[in-house]
């Protein structure tokens, strides 16, 4: 499972993509194995403004995951 | 599945492009002009404008996250082709360091009427400013920081989904 | 008297014309554009479309007022102005024949936030639809005769007055 | 008093402009004195759609008229 981090979120996590050999079941599932890596994680991988994208289209926490999922998490976006 | 769907909503004169490059309004704009069913011809620019949030700014950064960012622009036209008859739609969105006064986006809409065109093209940049995987951080005089969302365009989008 | 009261709230950058010749977009655009204050420009074109009111349009003839005619640009401008944190507006409208895809009508509004700079330039297009003394007589494959009224147009105004 | 005619019923009427040396007290009065000239007047000004404009401002029948007044009248205006 490839995991993506944009804008801010990537910067504090200083990650922009990370390959999970685990498949946890949903997006929260896998919310809460990112955050048990440290505390610094689960602070900001828990604020409510972050949203998520799986497969390129915006999700939420209850969407299902596969092996081959990409799932990005980003703040609010600010184009245009 | 999804994409052929979407594709088959899409006119074939429509056009998207995320490009780190400048583009030419004069010329989008006669891609647009060129449909002889078409009265109307709506354009929006949007440029790097001196003040933001309250602070000076020198120079902007934008982000993207790639391959979505073109599936969300296209699942926006998608959604306006169901509301309204248009003509043709062409996106263009700047990443990359972009300065002052610089371009960021066009949105130009054709269609028979001008009632049309106006609500497409004001549509697509509600939801554009709102779901498309874009990230500005702005250089100011006070120095560098990620730019916040602005409750307002939630409310904007509101405003086409109730 | 009406006449200061109007110029002191245009900008000395609007700019409206009636004109015979036709009209650049792109000139239009850099006008606009030259703004630093202005994040957001919005333009409309109007051009001769081939099928009106089910008749196949080969040319039309734009009779006006003159002098009425740029009054009440300037009057819509006015209008808007109030409404609306506007930059610059540009307003041109040809007058004379036109042929089939020729350009008519160039409404273009800058300003700091894009839903200001939408709405004013709907705003002045449906004004200028309902109290703008233009006259389009066409020509088409049925003969030549003048353009009638449109309902639609005065209920556009209206959701503006009330 | 200036009076123009401008668009389908300048052609109906086959008049652009003229001048008139009385001075009706308002608009209706100017109306009624136009459409006194013959039937086909009467008609064409008759139409509950024409507009009227005092002095290069829209306006309406109960508008007064002074000496040096400019009144035009038009169908419904469709530029744009």
């Amino acid at each position: 499972m490839k995991i993506l981090f944009f804008g801010q979120l990537r910067e504090l996590l200083n990650v922009t993509e990370l390959q999970l050999d685990a498949t946890p079941s949903d997006v929260s599932a896998l919310l809460e194995h990112l955050s048990a890596q440290n505390d610094q994680w689960r602070q900001y991988l828990s604020s409510d403004s972050i949203l998520v994208a799986v497969n390129q289209t915006l999700s939420d926490k209850h969407c299902k995951l596969n092996e081959h999922d990409e799932v990005a998490f980003f703040p609010p976006v600010t184009g245009g | 599945m999804i994409k052929s769907e979407l594709s088959a909503n899409l006119s074939p004169n429509d056009y998207i492009s995320v490009q780190h490059d400048d583009f030419d309004l004069a010329h989008e704009y006669r891609n647009l002009a060129n449909n002889s069913q078409c009265g109307a011809v709506v354009t929006f620019c949007g440029l790097v404008r001196d003040m933001n949030q309250g602070n000076q700014v020198v120079a902007l950064e934008l982000e993207h996250y790639p391959g979505m960012t073109e599936k969300s622009l296209m699942d926006i036209i998608n959604l306006a082709r169901q509301r309204w008859q248009l003509g043709d739609v062409r996106i263009i969105h700047r990443v990359g360091k972009l300065s002052l006064n610089e371009q960021i986006v066009f949105v130009g809409v054709s269609s028979q009427h001008r009632t049309d065109a106006f609500d497409a093209c004001q549509f697509i940049m509600d939801f554009l400013k709102t779901k498309v995987p874009l990230w500005k951080k702005e250089q100011s005089t006070e120095g560098e920081y990620w730019v916040n969302a602005r409750q307002t365009d939630q409310q904007q989008v509101k405003k086409w989904i109730s």
